[in-house]
This record gives structure tokens, C-alpha cells and sequence, in this order.
């Protein structure tokens, strides 16, 4: 795919613009998988879709290791080989209040679906957390959308703590969307147990992306990431 | 003439493209891809007796050129596997190479005994390389006299043809493959993955749940293909060559081992599209080096050797 | 306090960067890009008895993320190596690591009871493990009682701290570990080359005239890792590692594994500059993940295994 | 060092000129070492000297192999991971008349000694082989030092045949420096078996280039080609 733009959004965090033009499906939730550009690294790396229109995909990604410290380099022009949308996605349910949690990478994820029940008219709220301020990013995009609380590690922006300091606090929601790190969403799962509409976006190392290697089994085996997922809902999984 | 045609025991193939067991599942995933039929076969998931739910995550890690798994054989067991998966197969005109697993002989011998029940199963293919159990696997693989029995009790219940694969963590390669030859089987194929690690810097910790796992992709195939040439010629039987093949260059280089089909692994994983490219680019190929097809190739390289 | 240095039996290193045998010839080369007194040490290209002068051409290949050499041991024989080599590497504050290679037990005892005319050689390293010899070589490397017996002899007729180097060609990496460990090894190094082949797909036959050459660089790291882990598990006596090491990453990486220093090969023959780097490297990547020194990081190793 | 330019000057052949600027020995015969710019090749490629100024390094290559055929995307002002001059190159006899002889890729390497001679006012007489017309380049070149004569296998350009085809004819020389495959280089070792000044320009698999590995031994395994050559009197080697 053409890549139409790729710039340093926050802290070792890049924002890629590919020219969406020749997908058909796509849907809030699913990723993309990409090659990184070194030859010499055969994985893809999965990173997931943060918004889209008929035009452009944005993908938002962090610089981790030698995978994504390549396609930092990345320039407008070139192609990357990307294969996708992959996985489920989100399902929108037809609601009235939602709340979305997202921390550090696991915010952009939750974006297009944030967009998507504005634009139903179903309510928003979404509690981001980061590690500090200078990692914080899409936060204005979000606040367009609904109510957003921050939270930050280090006190730098918003609430100091994380994502639970907050949620404690708020009153109830028809359904919760969650993408982040482990901590993050096992603490849903214990603060909302009987919540019957609590959405995780899972992540696993993955070689094919597409169902056939068995690499990105949840924790109790039963399901694919890549493919029965990433959105589980947390009834379904072993986190 | 078909240019790329190979015959092989018990298998005649439209072209020596076979996507390796293990990197293509049952051929659901990459059904939606291409149409399977173009295949020369396939080398469907390792079968076990029961189910194996496969090993703690994360199941895969990289490598420069390469990676690592350690799946742990994760597979619906025998009876799902002949009334769902190969029947999913069968709508394709393609053979398929059954990969068998077990942790005993007794396993195996019981699997191989029943695979013949799906009709689309047109060779066995007898995994005693898997570095990823516990149990079996490259046990049966790394001792010659082990392997031989093994080989020998199998093709006892079975009328199929029965291909071994060999594993590449072997002082001699080329005595194990003496072995199963002696056993009574019809083919071999090799290599399977070079048991390897990676640790991540920051646990201190392997990064593989299983610690090791097999190394797999570009990073092998010179060892593949010198153990290929080395059992070429010290057995009899044909060889399905397998170990980093990811070019149409990598095709003929391990023909030039002596390798009589070869099969694609990771490189599936990281382009589905593989086996359907390297059988279109096979033909100009081949007249680039002056061969008229497969078979002559194949017939060049014994002459040479 | 040195943050880098490391103590191994009969060395007191710097730092645990060491140039690999036969990557670093004997040092005259890469004095004219740095001053070879900041290195750990230099593992200097083998010796044997007579003069060798290699096998034919070509002796090099290429591979995906690594390379294949069939250089056959050149070196100009221990006289010359004893009266110009080493003393050339004397300017240097740097011990000389005398890496030993023979085609029969004879000439090993040979060597090793006269390489410590060379004051600056301060350990043998036994090479066991050649793969690109016809006699001796790694021949002495795959079996767990030759392994052992030279082991002992040679222990007998030398003074010096002995290392033995491994293959990584064998079933069981650890059997011979343990082999020269009762033997009276004082240290392992490992791992030596895997024995590998490409083909020249326009003239059909190997590339390198000694058609097999030995595996190194970026694409065996992951099998290095996994033997230097298992071996370390199961010895006491400690291990210099090397197979595919680039970056300070790497280095770390080995030491998880269970090295106690860390050996550079093939990286500096397309980088003549990288045990420099490396070194200079070190100490921002140890603060980066937390540790005071290099043997901080075996101490925090040992504990966690 | 700073790619200037990278340009198809043949079939399958590039001239990649950089910024020399840097550089402080040069001499004619000598070569680089380059990285080739995919990061799953860990090998250099030697690359002959075209020639040079204080300015510019021409290097003349033929797309071969994946390295090279990485090479020819080289872009202008993209750095090139280059280790050299290596080798001992030519040395410049003082004389009156001189031969050059090059095959195929072998006529790059000595078109610096050629410019050398002529500015000495030594003069040269080239005979220059190709494949075929569309793969000869440098002639214009050549022709402004002096006599050129072509040869191409296929008869497209110049004198059908090979080199030897009109060197056979060609009067004697105080000395010859040649440089191309086997075959042309094995006939000036014939037909000048006693002349004292027959300098040929080697070619091995290379590793290090700098000496320290002995992969590039003469067949002969007395001289390693990239530091005591490439270029050896004939009289001291075995081809
Ligand atoms: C479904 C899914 C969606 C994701 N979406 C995003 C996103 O939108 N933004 C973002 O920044 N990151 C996302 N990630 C994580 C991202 O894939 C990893 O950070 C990335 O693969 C790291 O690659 P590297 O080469 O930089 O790291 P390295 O550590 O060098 O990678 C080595 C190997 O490990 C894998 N790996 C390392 N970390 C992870 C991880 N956390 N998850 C999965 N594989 C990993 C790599 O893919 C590669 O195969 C997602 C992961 C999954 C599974
Ligand atoms: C001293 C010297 C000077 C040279 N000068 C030139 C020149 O000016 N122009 C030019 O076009 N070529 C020159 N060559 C040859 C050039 O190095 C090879 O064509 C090139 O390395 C091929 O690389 P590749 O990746 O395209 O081929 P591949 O076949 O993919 O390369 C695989 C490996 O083999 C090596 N190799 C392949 N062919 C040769 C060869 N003929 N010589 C040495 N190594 C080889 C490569 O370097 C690499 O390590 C020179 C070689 C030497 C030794
Ligand atoms: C993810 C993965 C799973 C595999 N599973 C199996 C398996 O079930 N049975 C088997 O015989 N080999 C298995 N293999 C080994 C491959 O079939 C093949 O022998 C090996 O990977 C080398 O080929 P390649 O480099 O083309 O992948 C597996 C390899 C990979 C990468
Ligand atoms: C060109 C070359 C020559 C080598 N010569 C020797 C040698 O003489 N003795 C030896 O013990 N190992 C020799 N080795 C093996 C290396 O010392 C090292 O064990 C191996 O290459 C793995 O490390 P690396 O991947 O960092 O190169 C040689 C390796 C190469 C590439
Ligand atoms: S990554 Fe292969 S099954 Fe999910
Ligand atoms: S290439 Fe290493 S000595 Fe010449």
C-alpha cells in the first residue's frame, strides 16, 4: 500500500497514513499486518487500525525494537507490503452510554470505534491512560467525540495513576471497550465480573495473522487471536 | 508435456510445490487466497492421536532470517482431523501428505493405521523431528535403530506411501536417513526445524514459553541444503526437499542438492501468496537454465552426481 | 571499579569483547583501525603444526543473513606463528587466546606443549570442531570419548588455562561438554560453525571448492543462544560464546544465555571496526537494563538459572 | 560516503559515482568494498576504481546477483557503507607505449591507469571486449586517450570474436595491464609468456578485503588478492 504519510505523533510514537483506496472491508478493531522493511526481519508486524475513511488508514505505532524502529523510516511515496484488515473487530451494539479504556498503544485502537458511536449518537466516555505527557497522543481527536479523562503514570497530564483510579469513580456503562496492557485489562475484568458487555482487544506475537500457524493462541487455547480476535469479549477468555 | 510434473512414490504431482506441514494448518486459511488445486500437494497439520491443545504462549519469536516456533503440535486429534479436516480438502484437486505425530509408537502406528480412512490422503508423512514436545517427536528422530523400528512397524499397517522427516539436530544426518530407508520407506523429506533460542533482554528470560523452539526460514537453507546433498547421495529414495525456500532460485538450488519436490514453510507465514508465485515463476525459470522441465532437471542432477 | 571487566580462569580481561579465530587473523590488519590494546582479548587465528595453505578457491559464500567459509585452516605453522605472529601481537596490552588445531592427537600435544614460548599467549583454545578439514578437526569435536581423551593429553603437556571449542554439528552439544569438562577443560567456547552448502544454480555444483563450508553470523545466533543456555546448565566451568553477534544487544543476549565473555567472528569482516563499537557500547546498555558491571550481570545470570 | 549519482550506463551496468571528498590515498586499480544496501547480505562487494578525482569516485558495476542488483536502486545522496581504496592497484611504469587490454566488467578498472598513461604522455593502445554492442560502455572515453579497438563476441560492435582475435595482430609493448575473465586473461598468458610486463587485475570471492581472512587466495595460495592485488605481474601468480 502507498503510504501517504508517516510522522512522530508523541514520544517514539508514529502516525502512518496509507492510502486506503483498495480495501472493500474494513472494520473498527481490525489490524493490519505489515512487513517492516529490513529484509532481514521475515515477520509482519501487526499493528492495529485506528481510523479510516473511503481515502486513508491511519495506523498509530510505538518504536519497540528493530521492526518498528524501520518503519520509522518509512517515507511518504513508498509501498509497504501490508496485508489486511485482519481479525474481527469491534461489534457496535446498539446502546445508549459507553465507556472506552484505552492505555498507551491501546488508545488508538479505540479510536474509529470511539468515532463510530458518536456518529450513532451513542455516548462516549473515554479514560486514556499514558505513561507520561509526552507520550499522550489522539487526545484532542477523542475529546471531539465525548467526555475524556487522562490519566498519566508520572502525574505529567491528567489524573496521576492509572486507568482504575479514575474508572472507580465513574457510574455505570451498557458496555466498556478496552485495549492496553495486561494490567489494564485484567483490572476490568475483576472491577466489572458480571458485566455482560466488557470488549477486550487482545494482542499475542503472531507469525501468519491469518489463522493457519496456531502462534497467537489466547491463554487457555481455545481461540486465535489473530483471527477468532483480536476483540474478545472477556467472558470468552483467559487473559 | 506438463514441464513441471514430478512422480513420486505413490504421488504423482502437477508441480513440485508443497506448502510444509504445520505452515498452512489444513489449507482453510489459504484456501481463501487461491484455489488449492494448483498445488503440487500438501502437507497438511501434524495429526495425533488426540487432541493437543499445543504449547504455553508466546509460541513464536524471531530471528534474523529466520524464526523460531514452538507450537507444540496443537492439533484437534485424529478423529476431527479425518471427519473434518481433510474432508474440507477433498473439494481441491490435490493430494494430501498426512504429517504424523506421536509420543509413542503405538501412537504413531494407530494414527498411520487409520489416515488411509480420508481417500484424499495419498502419503504419509512421518514427523520424528518435532523439537517442540516433550514427549516423542525427536526422540524417535535422533537414534538411528529408533528410528528404523519406527519406520518399519508403520509401514507394517498402512499401504500408503510412507515419507519420513528428518531432523536437522543430528550428528549425522545421513546415518538416520540410511535408517528409515532400511525401514522400508518410500521417501524422505527433511529438514525439519534446528532446535534454537532467543531471551528477551529485559526478563532475562527465553522468549518462547517452551524456551527453545525450532529455527526455521532463510537463515537455514544452507544447512538444508547440505544435508539434502549429503543424503542424496547415500540413499536410494527420493528426498522432498524443505529449509528456507522463499525463491523460485531456492526451488532449483535444492534440486541441485537432489531434492525431488520441495516444500515451503515460513515462507507461507509471511506471504500466503508464496506457493501460488513460486509455481508461476517455476516455468520461465527452468527455461532460463536450460532445462525442459522438472523431471529433466532432476535427471541432469543424478547425471552430475 | 571497570564496569567491563571479567575474570576467567588464567584471564584477567578489560573488557568481555574478543575477536573470534579466524575472523581476526593475527591482528596485523585490524591494528590499522584501532589499537588492539582495548580488547578483551584476541582469539588469534589457528595454529598448527606445519604450515597450511588452505584449501582451493573459492572459499567463500554468501548466505541470507550469514556466510559459509571452507578457508581450511591457513596459517603459515607453529614456528613462524611462535617467532613473527604472536610477537608482532606483543606490542599490545592484550592476552592472545592461541586457538589449536591438528589432524591427529600428536601434533594438538604437539603445539600446545609449545605454545607458551609466546609470552603473551595466555590460554589455548582447542579447536575440536573445524568443519572444513578432511582429517581431524571436528572429528575430535562429535564424539564425547575422543573429545575427552584429547582433552586430558593435553591438559598434561600445558600450564596454560585450556578452552575447548565446540561444534555445534552434534545430537547433543552438552554430552561433549561434560566430555571435556571431566577431561579438565577450564573453559568452553562455543560455538564453532554448522556445517553448511550453496549452489551455484548456472554450473549446478557447490560454490566453495571444498563444497561444505562452516554456518557463521547472524542466521545461527538463535542455535549459539540455545546450546550456550543448555551447556551452561550443565557445566561449571565457564563459557565464551560466539555465533552471530553484531550488536551490544547480541553481546547481552549471549550473557543470558550463561557466557561469561563474548567472541566476535564474522562481524568484523564486513565491519573491521565492530569489537571497537561494541566495547565503547557497553556501558550506556548495561545502565539501560540496570546493571552495575559485566559481572554484576553473570552474578544476576547464575541466580536466575 | 554520499551517493552523487547512480546511473545505468549498459545492459545491466551502472556507474555509481560518490563524494570522494573525503578519501586521501587513491591509486588506480584499486577498489571499494560496499555494502550493497539489503540488510540480509552481511558480505561487501568489491567494486573496481573507475577512476576518480578530488571531488568523485566512479565505480563502474554489472548487475549479477541480489547484491548488486540491490546496488542499482542506490539513490542520489543516500549514504553507501563503503570501506577502501583497497588492494595495491597499478603502478604506473615509466615507458613509452602501453596496451590495455579489458573484458566486459574488466574495462572499468582500467580506465584511471589509462587517463594516467596519457597524462604521462605514455601512449595507449586499448582493446576493448564485450558481449555484445549494448553492453560496451567507456569507449568515447578511451577514444580520447587513444587507439581503441572493440571486439564483441556477437559481432555488433567492432571486430567479431574476442581479444585475441586482434591482438594477435597488434605490434609489441613495453608492458600490458589487463583486466576481465579468465579465458582473456589465460590468453595474454600465452601469448606473452616471456614479456616482463604483463599486469593483470585479479577477481576471488571476497570476506574481509582487508587481509585478515584468506578467502581470496590466488589459485597458486601464496598472495591474497585483496591486499597483495589485485593487480599482480603475471609472472608471480597462477590464474
Ligand atoms: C492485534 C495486534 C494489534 C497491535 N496494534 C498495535 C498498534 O496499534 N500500535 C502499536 O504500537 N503496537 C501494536 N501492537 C504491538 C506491535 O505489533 C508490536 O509492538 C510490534 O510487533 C513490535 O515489533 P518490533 O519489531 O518493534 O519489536 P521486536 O521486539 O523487535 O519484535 C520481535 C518480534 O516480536 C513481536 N512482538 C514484539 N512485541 C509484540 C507485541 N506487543 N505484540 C505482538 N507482537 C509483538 C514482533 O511482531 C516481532 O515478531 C499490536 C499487536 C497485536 C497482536
Ligand atoms: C577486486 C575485485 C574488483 C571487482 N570490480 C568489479 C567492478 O568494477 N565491476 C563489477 O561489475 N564487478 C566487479 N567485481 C565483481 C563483483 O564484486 C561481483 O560481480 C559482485 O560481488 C557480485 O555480487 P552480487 O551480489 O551481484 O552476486 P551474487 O552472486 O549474489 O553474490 C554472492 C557472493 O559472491 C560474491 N561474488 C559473486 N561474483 C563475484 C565475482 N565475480 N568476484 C568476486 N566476488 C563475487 C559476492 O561478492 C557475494 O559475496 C570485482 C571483484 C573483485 C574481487
Ligand atoms: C509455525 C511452524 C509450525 C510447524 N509445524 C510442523 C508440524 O506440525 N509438523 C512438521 O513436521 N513440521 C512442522 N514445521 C516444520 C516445517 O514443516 C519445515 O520443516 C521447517 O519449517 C523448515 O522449512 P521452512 O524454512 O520453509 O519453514 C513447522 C514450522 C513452522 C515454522
Ligand atoms: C572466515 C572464518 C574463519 C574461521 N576460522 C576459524 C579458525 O581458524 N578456528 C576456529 O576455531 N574457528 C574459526 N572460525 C569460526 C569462528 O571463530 C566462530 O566460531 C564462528 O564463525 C561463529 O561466530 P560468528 O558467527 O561471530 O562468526 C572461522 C570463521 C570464519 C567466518
Ligand atoms: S498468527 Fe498464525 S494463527 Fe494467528
Ligand atoms: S578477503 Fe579476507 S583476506 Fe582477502
Amino acid at each position: 500500500m502507498k503510504i501517504i504519510s508517516n510522522n512522530c505523533i508523541a514520544k517514539d510514537t508514529y502516525e502512518l497514513i496509507l492510502d486506503a483506496r483498495e480495501i472493500k472491508e474494513i472494520k473498527a478493531g481490525q489490524f493490519m499486518h505489515l512487513k517492516s522493511g529490513r529484509d532481514d526481519l521475515i515477520l509482519r508486524r501487526p499493528i492495529s487500525i485506528a481510523s479510516y475513511n473511503e481515502e486513508e488508514l491511519n495506523l498509530v505505532y510505538k518504536v519497540i525494537g528493530e521492526g518498528t524502529k524501520a518503519m520509522s523510516l518509512f517515507e511518504p511515496g513508498e509501498e509497504v507490503d501490508a496485508l489486511g484488515p485482519l481479525g474481527n473487530g469491534f461489534d457496535l451494539l446498539d446502546v445508549e452510554e459507553v465507556l472506552i479504556v484505552g492505555g498507551g498503544m491501546g488508545v488508538a485502537p479505540l479510536y474509529q470505534l470511539a468515532k463510530e458511536f458518536t456518529h450513532k449518537n451513542i455516548r462516549v466516555t473515554s479514560v486514556l491512560g499514558f505513561g507520561s505527557a509526552d507520550m499522550a497522543y489522539y487526545i484532542e481527536k477523542f475529546q471531539v467525540l465525548g467526555e475524556v479523562i487522562i490519566t498519566t503514570d508520572d502525574g505529567s497530564m491528567g489524573v496521576k495513576g492509572n486507568v482504575g483510579n479514575v474508572i472507580d469513580e465513574l457510574k455505570e456503562f451498557d458496555a466498556i471497550y478496552a485495549c492496553g496492557p495486561w494490567p489494564l485489562l485484567y483490572y476490568l475484568q475483576m472491577t466489572f465480573d458480571d458485566h455482560p458487555h466488557l470488549y477486550v482487544s487482545l494482542e499475542e506475537r503472531m507469525a501468519c495473522g491469518i489463522g493457519a500457524c496456531y502462534a497467537c493462541d489466547t491463554k487457555d487455547k481455545k481461540h486465535r487471536i489473530c483471527t477468532d480476535g483480536p476483540v474478545f469479549n472477556i467472558k470468552e477468555v483467559e487473559l | 508435456m506438463n514441464q513441471l510434473k514430478v512422480s513420486l512414490p505413490g504421488l504423482e504431482l502437477k508441480n513440485p510445490i508443497i506448502p510444509a506441514s504445520g505452515c498452512f494448518g489444513f489449507g482453510e486459511e489459504f484456501s481463501k487466497f487461491y484455489d488449492l488445486s494448483i498445488l503440487g500437494a500438501i502437507m497438511a497439520k501434524a495429526v495425533t492421536l488426540e487432541e493437543r491443545v499445543g504449547n504455553d504462549l508466546p509460541r513464536v519469536a524471531e530471528t534474523t532470517s529466520g524464526m523460531l516456533n514452538a507450537i507444540g503440535l496443537k492439533n484437534p486429534g485424529l478423529e476431527v482431523i479425518l471427519n473434518e479436516k481433510y474432508p474440507f480438502l477433498a473439494q481441491f484437486d490435490v493430494p494430501i501428505i498426512a504429517n504424523v505425530a506421536g509420543a509413542t509408537e503405538e501412537e504413531y502406528i494407530e494414527v498411520c493405521k487409520r489416515i488411509h480412512e480420508a481417500p484424499n490422503v495419498k502419503a504419509i508423512e512421518l514427523n520424528i523431528s518435532c523439537p517442540n514436545v516433550s514427549e516423542g517427536g525427536v526422540a524417535f528422530g535422533t537414534d538411528p535403530t529408533v528410528a528404523k523400528r519406527l519406520t518399519k512397524k508403520v509401514k507394517a499397517v498402512t499401504d500408503l506411501p510412507l515419507y519420513v522427516k528428518l531432523s536437522p539436530n543430528v550428528s549425522s544426518i545421513v546415518e538416520i536417513a540410511k535408517a528409515v530407508e532400511e525401514g522400508g520407506a518410500d521417501g524422505i523429506t527433511m529438514i525439519n526445524t534446528l532446535t534454537g533460542m532467543r531471551i528477551d533482554l529485559h526478563t532475562g528470560k527465553p522468549i518462547l514459553a517452551n524456551k527453545t523452539g525450532g529455527l526455521s526460514g532463510p537463515a537455514i537453507k544452507p544447512i538444508a541444503i547440505r544435508m539434502i546433498y549429503e543424503v542424496a547421495r547415500a540413499v536410494d529414495i527420493p528426498i522432498i526437499g524443505m529449509g528456507g525456500v522463499e525463491t523460485v532460485d531456492d526451488v532449483i538450488e535444492m534440486y541441485l542438492a537432489g531434492a525431488s519436490a520441495v516444500a515451503v514453510g515460513t515462507a507461507n507465514l509471511h506471504n500466503p501468496m508464496i506457493c501460488k508465485e513460486l509455481i508461476e515463476a517455476l516455468p520461465a525459470k527452468l527455461d532460463e537454465l536450460g532445462y525442459q522441465s522438472i523431471e529433466h532437471l532432476i535427471d541432469e542432477v543424478k547425471k552430475n552426481s
